[in-house]
């Protein structure tokens, strides 16, 4: 029985007798750490939000450490990467992407300067050992994850060195040698790693023998193979193809010598865009890029736009590659078997009747041009020796996330069918060695990641700063060589100015909007992190559910959710 | 008269020489904390518990004055939805002594209050608090008493702009075509036919030490004021924009958009002055068309009928008066101040931008 | 020490004595001589308090109601239209059992305005829930001052001194000035185990609602009860000290065995006792009761005080219009209870200051020999002076 | 007791008269009362203050309709017939005033002495401030309370020069008039 005081004064604080969580009635906030959208999008898994978060805090070597537990090799991804997860970034809408493959080129480089030792511990003796059947960066990143989770790796690369397509594909202006062999080696010489160079499977080794000797038969060959192309059935007598030329002028530094005059080249990949360029430093009169794609602008559907690294292109353009967009060469015009034009004709990828997407050539914009030499870069395929009765057509097709295309035998890299990038060859591999380790333990596949993505509109955009993106440096095009590499690097000063842009999407930023601006104190903040990852605690016993905190939270970590009896 | 201890002596200077209050020793020891929610990292002046509407501004607001005012402090309280919400007896969420007594003498008790801490020589800084009914309208005239007679008192208003402890009518407050339940909208009428009162500039001619207008869309903002006005001898006052979401009918998570919204369109501009003159803005980079403001609450859903001239009428009327705001306390301020209306708000990793180094 | 001073005056050194903490002033006839005299005291150094001149009698009674709440000893003074807009604090103070003192000097309540002396203000917040003193002469309003003090901290009641306005406050006589050293003997310094103190935040004046209301107000009535003792109490005391009484709840002065009385309250019961002195041969004694603690009603000891008597004449200084004299009805209802009540005659006097003339004792005793004597009149109205449908 | 009447205007202190008579009747060993017929008037109007000297305590608080004794400080209030009204009979008034007495006292019936009070006011403090003056002379007509207990009430509210000038002017004044002529009717 309470009894009265005289003048009916109360206790301090004694409404805390009064549970005002029973007022909730419609909605409760919950803590949801959602994907951030550049997570979302990274074909080799990196959680860019988190290691942003670090270099927020100014913890340099933790968001190193935070990246290549995804993917090992920043320095190389930072400078190849199309980045999809700048294209991504839900700062983009505000006021620019945040310039991610140069803080994450920044931290590769730095972990090499530095010589930070990778999160790894040499495997026991008896550890398992996976093979793995190519040197490249699905390869590398492959034997790199398997030390990672506790095995050893054996690596057969047909060719002297490590590297792929990395070495003979990539041109050092966009990837260094020694940036590239910076980040390889020091992965190579990790405890539980052994390279075996010149070894091809099918002359040296078969699937079937690596399969008895090994615990696991990882698969990384790359596409070797140009894809045949014709123009309706013609072929000139001296076609090259766009990375056989690329790879020889990379061994040799010389092309044929149509290549001073006007070069076509048809294609749309990075390949293309490096061929047009090296091309048109090597005194090509012109060089015209015809792609079925569209350039990026506000006309083009995002699945519709070139697949380049759109600095590249826009350095290419620099450089002054002519480009024509949403077109295919639909006539080669012949002297004899030499090219001496081509008919162009205008097409887009247009919805049919079952709602897929096919190329649609429209009648009327046929235009002929005149050329000295077409080159065509429409992509390679699995050289298919070696590999009967695992390939599905010209590629792997795995029917799993992990790459597993028969028991113990995993695809990963180019070599299926449907990837095209160095971060997707990465993030097979880790992939396909975390399945690895699962299976070899007695443990079912990994579960995937399947979390909601945050977008911009779940964001409250009020409480970022604007700030612009870095701005790096590039040569100037007179300056441009085959060697020096175009894209500057940037200084740690701008790299942790550049992480303040993050927006953290789905995830805490400790920012106090939630305990500043609960109007019923329900909010608690923890010095020590919570279960949930973050700062803070909601105290239902008083939480009214008013969404306030929903509302106010700028990285959409709060969210509602129904309240249930 | 009996001396000054040498504790509220040091706290007095420290006081004056920080603009706030340091931890007073009466203050609750941590080393009692044996949950969470003791072991708070501030001065939870104004408790859970108490039964303020879902999404309240003015709760905020309270919440966060207390916070940067206590624990060295009593107050004085008028009747109004803040007390009713806050002390239905034998609850209490204040964790400093408080006191109401009625509608219109906040401001009169708390000069008595602080007459007896003067008297007794104690420095224990009163507040009073009132909502806009009880400041510029009932309450008024005890306010104006209390600062001419220069009391060491911080009065804050929350401004909900109407009277909504008695269920939404109009004030002297309420904006210009807002809708109450006294000032209807109709054939005949399009919501409140007169204006807001300025009552900051009234304040002003008093001439006191410190006058300025918070929102609570900017707690930082806010509680930056409260310390500075912590730290001034005499009499002090803050008007604080707080939005109520079941009065304005706007949903109870918009409450602090909303309040930021009326800041950003420059109806409510948020100002400091000192003695009498304009010292402080806080800046609108680019000011927010009213409407963006008007439309998230239902008292203006008039406002936005399609089939009635005068709804447009009364827009271009809000928007000139916003305007005039903007122009009269020069609200788009020089060249990019980091502490306009937008910057503010930011936040970073670890808490708010603003007062960070 | 015996001096001749202004009432006024007398009660400003008296509060003075009493060491207030706050003084909050605002002027008002016939009041105002009371604070400027406390305002004298404090420019000339000889009081230390904390002296408010607020802006209304309102804020006047808000400032004491924060400054007591907040453990300071607190004193205001006024009057009439004063009075009525304190009321609403009024209540609130005693409502939060707030303990404080004020002096009322008594005045007619407007309009239209009028600026003399009777007791209407009092009586219209006589349900305000103070402690409700009357004085008939300036030492008695100096000593009652000192002991409402007392009373109000040790009951948590705020305490109101009546004394007339004019009758007592502008008139210079002879009283016996306590000295500092007698009133700290007798007066505590203040406490008030409900302040609000920052060492024990509690929160006064909180929302009470039906569960528990009925109960806030008795335990107000019961602390009024207990309040008649405590009045009592301390008039004894006080007389310990400075061997005189003010008169406790109430006392029977003139001839005890009289079986005609005359009850009044303030300055007007002086009035009676000197035309018992010069009227008494020619038509007879009366007992004479002067009323002094009108809030709490001392309704047994009145019984036992008109035990014995006839008549009793209650002499209103008020009128409650629609049914007649404020305290005469008030001793009808508590008379009402005795096996042998005297027949009460109830008689407002000396509204809006018209002065009552000592031969107004005979002309009372003389009308209620008068077996057709109204039972309520304004008695000394001239009714010529009104329009015939007026009367 | 004896019951006195002061008449005057506001501004010229009838009321401090009133006290001033009371509080030297108080030096004297008398139990007093004084007090003003409470107005609203301003400066100039016709205003009126009372006194009763006892020695035995007054209870009585009407106001005083019979003086003994009346003290007008400006004849120009004689102008009203009714003045005096209330006067006992064999009673007396002290009228400030240059004119000779035999004209007022004719008027109204009544024991009457005149004396420039004023005029001794403006010579010894140089104000126009009549009340002491009149104070003295009529203590010094009674004789019922002694000039220095009018001099310990003069010291009990004034100080400096005032109070000496003052002291001055009661003692010229008592001298203006003959000593006791009304001390048998203060007697009565």
């Amino acid at each position: 029985m309470v009894q009265l005081t005289r003048g009916t004064w109360a206790q301090a604080g004694t409404s805390l007798d009064f549970k005002t969580g029973n007022w909730r009635s419609t909605q409760r906030p919950v803590h949801v750490h959602a994907k951030a959208a550049c997570h979302a999008a990274c074909p080799a898994g990196e959680d860019q939000q988190a290691w942003f978060a670090l270099l927020q805090e100014q913890k340099v070597q933790d968001a190193w450490v935070s990246l290549v537990h995804a993917n090992p090799m920043p320095g190389v991804t930072g400078r190849v990467c199309p980045h999809p997860c700048e294209t991504a970034c839900n700062r983009t809408g505000v006021d620019g992407a945040l310039a991610i493959h140069n803080v994450e080129r920044w931290l590769g480089d730095e972990a090499v300067r530095l010589g930070w030792d990778y999160p790894v511990e040499p495997p026991a003796a008896n550890a398992p050992t996976v093979a793995i059947v190519g040197a490249g960066p699905g390869g590398i990143s492959a034997a790199y994850h398997c030390v990672r989770l506790g095995m050893k790796a054996e690596i057969f690369e047909a060719l002297p060195e490590a590297g792929g397509l990395l070495r003979s594909a990539i041109p050092p202006t966009r990837l260094p040698r020694n940036a590239l062999d910076g980040e390889l080696n020091r992965i190579l010489d990790l405890p539980g790693i052994t390279l075996n160079t010149r070894q091809r499977l099918g002359r040296d080794l078969t699937i079937d023998g690596l399969r008895a000797q090994f615990a696991a038969v990882l698969l990384s060959p790359g596409c070797e193979l140009p894809k045949h192309w014709s123009v309706k059935g013609a072929v000139p007598a001296d076609l090259h193809e766009g990375l056989q030329l690329l790879r020889d002028f990379m061994d040799h530094g010389a092309l044929p010598d149509a290549a001073k005059g006007d070069v076509i080249v048809h294609g749309g990949g990075n390949t293309a865009m490096d061929i047009c360029r090296i091309m048109k430093r090597a005194g090509a009169k012109s060089v015209t890029l015809i792609t079925a794609s569209g350039l990026p602008g506000p006309g083009t559907a995002p699945d519709d736009i070139i697949n380049v690294v759109p600095r590249e292109l826009e350095e290419a353009q620099e450089e002054g590659i002519e480009i024509i967009d949403h077109a295919t060469v639909s006539r080669l015009i012949m002297k004899g078997s030499r090219v001496t034009g081509v008919e162009i004709v205008s097409l887009k990828k247009e919805a049919g009747k079952d709602g897929r997407k096919r190329r649609v050539e429209f009648e009327g914009t046929e235009r002929v041009v005149s050329v000295d030499m077409v080159v065509p870069c429409v992509g390679e395929q699995v050289e298919p020796e070696a590999f009967e009765g695992y390939l599905d057509g010209a590629y792997f097709w795995p029917d799993n996330p992990f790459g597993r295309i028969a028991d113990r035998v995993f695809a990963i890299g180019d070599a299926r069918g449907n990837r095209g990038t160095v971060a997707a060859a990465i993030g097979d591999g880790r992939l396909a060695a975390e399945a690895v380790a699962a299976e070899l333990s007695g443990e079912a596949d990994p579960f995937a990641d399947e979390r909601p993505v945050m977008e911009l509109d779940g964001l409250n955009t009020a409480y970022y700063a604007g700030s612009s993106r870095a701005r790096v440096a590039k040569l100037p095009v007179s300056e441009r060589t085959f060697e020096a590499e175009i894209e500057g690097p940037i200084s740690r000063s701008e790299a942790l100015a550049e992480a303040q842009r993050c927006l953290s999407c789905g995830n805490c930023l400790a920012c106090d909007n939630c305990w500043t601006m609960c109007p019923d104190n329900a909010v608690i903040k923890t010095t020590e992190l919570a279960m949930d990852g973050s700062h803070y605690v909601f105290d239902y016993d008083y939480c009214k559910g008013c969404g306030l905190c929903v509302q106010e939270c700028p990285t959409g970590y709060i969210q509602s959710v129904p309240e249930t009896a | 008269m009996a001396p000054r201890s040498d504790t509220s002596k040091r706290l007095s200077e420290l006081r004056m020489k920080h603009g706030r209050p340091p931890a007073s020793p009466l203050e609750p020891k941590a080393e009692k904390a044996e949950t969470l929610r003791e072991a708070q990292p501030r001065f939870r002046g104004l408790e859970s518990g108490h039964r303020a509407c879902q999404g309240c501004g003015e709760a905020l607001a309270a919440r966060l004055v207390m916070e940067s005012a206590g624990p060295d402090v009593m107050v004085a309280n008028a009747t109004g939805c803040l007390e009713v919400f806050s002390t239905p007896w034998p609850q209490s969420a204040w964790r400093v002594p408080w006191i109401h007594s009625l509608f219109e003498n906040s401001a009169a008790v708390a000069s008595g209050m602080e007459a007896a801490m003067k008297a007794k020589g104690k420095n224990t800084k009163v507040l009073s608090f009132g909502g806009d009914g009880g400041t510029y309208d009932i309450g008024f005239q005890a306010l104006s008493g209390m600062l001419e007679r220069h009391h060491n008192v911080l009065y804050v208003t929350y401004d909900n702009e109407a009277y909504m402890n008695t269920g939404i009518q109009r004030s002297s407050s309420t904006p210009h075509a807002a809708t109450t339940t006294t000032s209807p909208a109709g054939k005949e009428r399009m919501g409140k036919r007169h204006l807001k009162k300025d009552l900051l500039s009234i304040i002003a001619a008093h001439h006191i030490p410190y006058a300025a207008s918070a929102s609570v869309a900017y707690p930082a903002d806010l509680q930056r004021k409260v310390r500075y006005a912590m730290g001034v001898e005499g009499p002090t006052f803050l008007v604080i924009h707080s939005p109520c979401p079941l009065g304005w009918r706007h949903d109870s998570a918009l409450t602090v958009e909303v309040a930021r919204r009326a800041v950003q369109c420059g109806l409510f501009p948020l100002v400091e002055l000192e003695r009498g003159a304009l010292t402080n803005i806080m800046p609108i980079r680019e000011p927010r068309p009213v409407a963006d403001y008007l439309e998230l609450q239902g008292r203006f859903a008039h406002l936005f009928r399609k089939d009635d001239y005068r709804a447009q009428e009364e827009l271009d009327h809000l928007q000139a008066l916003a305007d005039h705001n903007i122009e009269t306390y020069g609200l788009k301020g020089e060249g990019l101040d980091p502490m306009d209306s937008t910057g503010m708000s930011h936040v970073r990793r670890g808490g708010p931008l603003a007062g960070r180094s | 020490m015996r001096e001749a001073l202004e009432g006024s005056l007398a009660i400003a050194r008296a509060v003075s004595m009493a060491k207030p903490d706050v003084v909050a002033a605002y002027p008002i006839t016939p009041q105002t001589h009371i604070v400027e005299n406390i305002s004298k005291l404090v420019a000339e150094g000889d009081l230390h308090t904390e002296f408010v001149s607020v802006e209304s009698e309102f804020s006047a009674a808000s400032v004491v109601l924060g400054a007591a709440a907040a453990g300071a000893r607190a004193y205001t003074a006024s009057a009439s239209q004063g009075i009525l807009l304190m009321s609403e604090v009024m209540f609130n103070i005693s409502g939060l059992r707030v303990p404080l003192v004020m002096t009322i000097a008594n005045r007619a309540v407007g309009g239209p305005l009028n600026i003399w002396n009777d007791q209407s203000d009092t009586m219209a917040v006589r349900d305000a829930g103070w402690i409700q003193l009357h004085c008939i002469s300036n030492q008695e309003a100096v000593d009652t001052t000192l002991q409402a003090f007392r009373i109000a901290q040790e009951t948590d009641l705020p305490v109101a001194v009546n004394m007339d306005g004019f009758v007592l406050t502008h008139t210079m006589e002879v009283i016996d000035m306590p000295t500092q050293a007698e009133v700290d003997a007798f007066l505590p310094p203040f406490e008030f185990a409900g302040q609000l103190d920052p060492a024990n935040p509690r929160s006064m004046g909180t929302l009470v609602d039906p569960n528990f209301f009925p109960e806030v107000r008795h335990s107000h009535h019961a602390a009024m009860g207990k309040a008649l003792a405590k009045i009592e109490e301390i008039d004894a005391a006080f007389a310990k000290v400075f061997g005189r009484e003010s008169g406790g709840l109430l006392t029977v002065e003139g001839d005890k065995k009289a079986r005609v009385g005359i009850l009044a309250m303030g300055s007007v019961v002086g009035t009676m006792l000197a035309g018992y002195e010069d009227f008494k041969d020619e038509v007879g004694p009366a007992r004479i009761i002067k009323l002094r603690s009108f809030r709490p009603f001392p309704a047994k000891a009145l019984r036992k005080a008109v035990k014995g008597l006839d008549k009793l004449v209650v002499i209103d200084r008020a009128i409650s219009p629609g049914m007649g004299g404020v305290l005469g009805t008030e001793v009808s209802a508590v008379l009402s209870t005795m096996d042998k009540a005297p027949k009460v005659y109830n008689y407002a006097l000396g509204l809006g200051g018209r002065d009552i003339p000592e031969n107004m004792y005979r002309d009372l005793l003389k009308l209620v020999e008068d077996k057709k004597a109204p039972r309520f009149a304004v008695l000394d109205a001239d009714l010529e002076k009104l329009a015939p449908e007026d009367r | 007791m004896i019951e006195y009447r002061i008449h005057g205007r506001g501004g010229q202190g009838s009321v401090a008269a009133a006290y001033l008579l009371a509080a030297a009747a108080f030096e004297a060993g008398f139990t007093c009362q004084a007090f003003p017929a409470f107005g609203a008037e301003r400066r100039g109007a016709p205003v009126m203050a009372f006194v009763r000297i006892d020695d035995k305590p007054i209870t009585l608080r009407s106001q005083v309709r019979n003086p003994d004794f009346m003290i007008v400080q400006d004849d120009t209030l004689l102008l009203d017939p009714n003045l005096t009204a209330g006067l006992r009979p064999g009673g007396a008034m002290l009228v400030n005033s240059r004119r000779p007495a035999e004209d007022f006292a004719k008027r109204f019936d009544t024991r009457v002495v005149a004396f420039p009070a004023t005029d001794l006011a403006v010579e010894v403090i140089g104000k126009p401030i009549p009340n002491t003056a009149l104070l003295a002379a009529f203590l010094a007509l009674t004789e019922t309370v002694p000039q220095e207990a009018l001099a310990a009430a003069l010291r009990g509210r004034f100080h400096g020069a005032v109070l000496d000038k003052n002291l001055v002017l009661i003692e010229t004044a008592a001298k203006a008039v003959e000593q006791g002529a009304w001390k048998e009717l203060a007697d009565a």
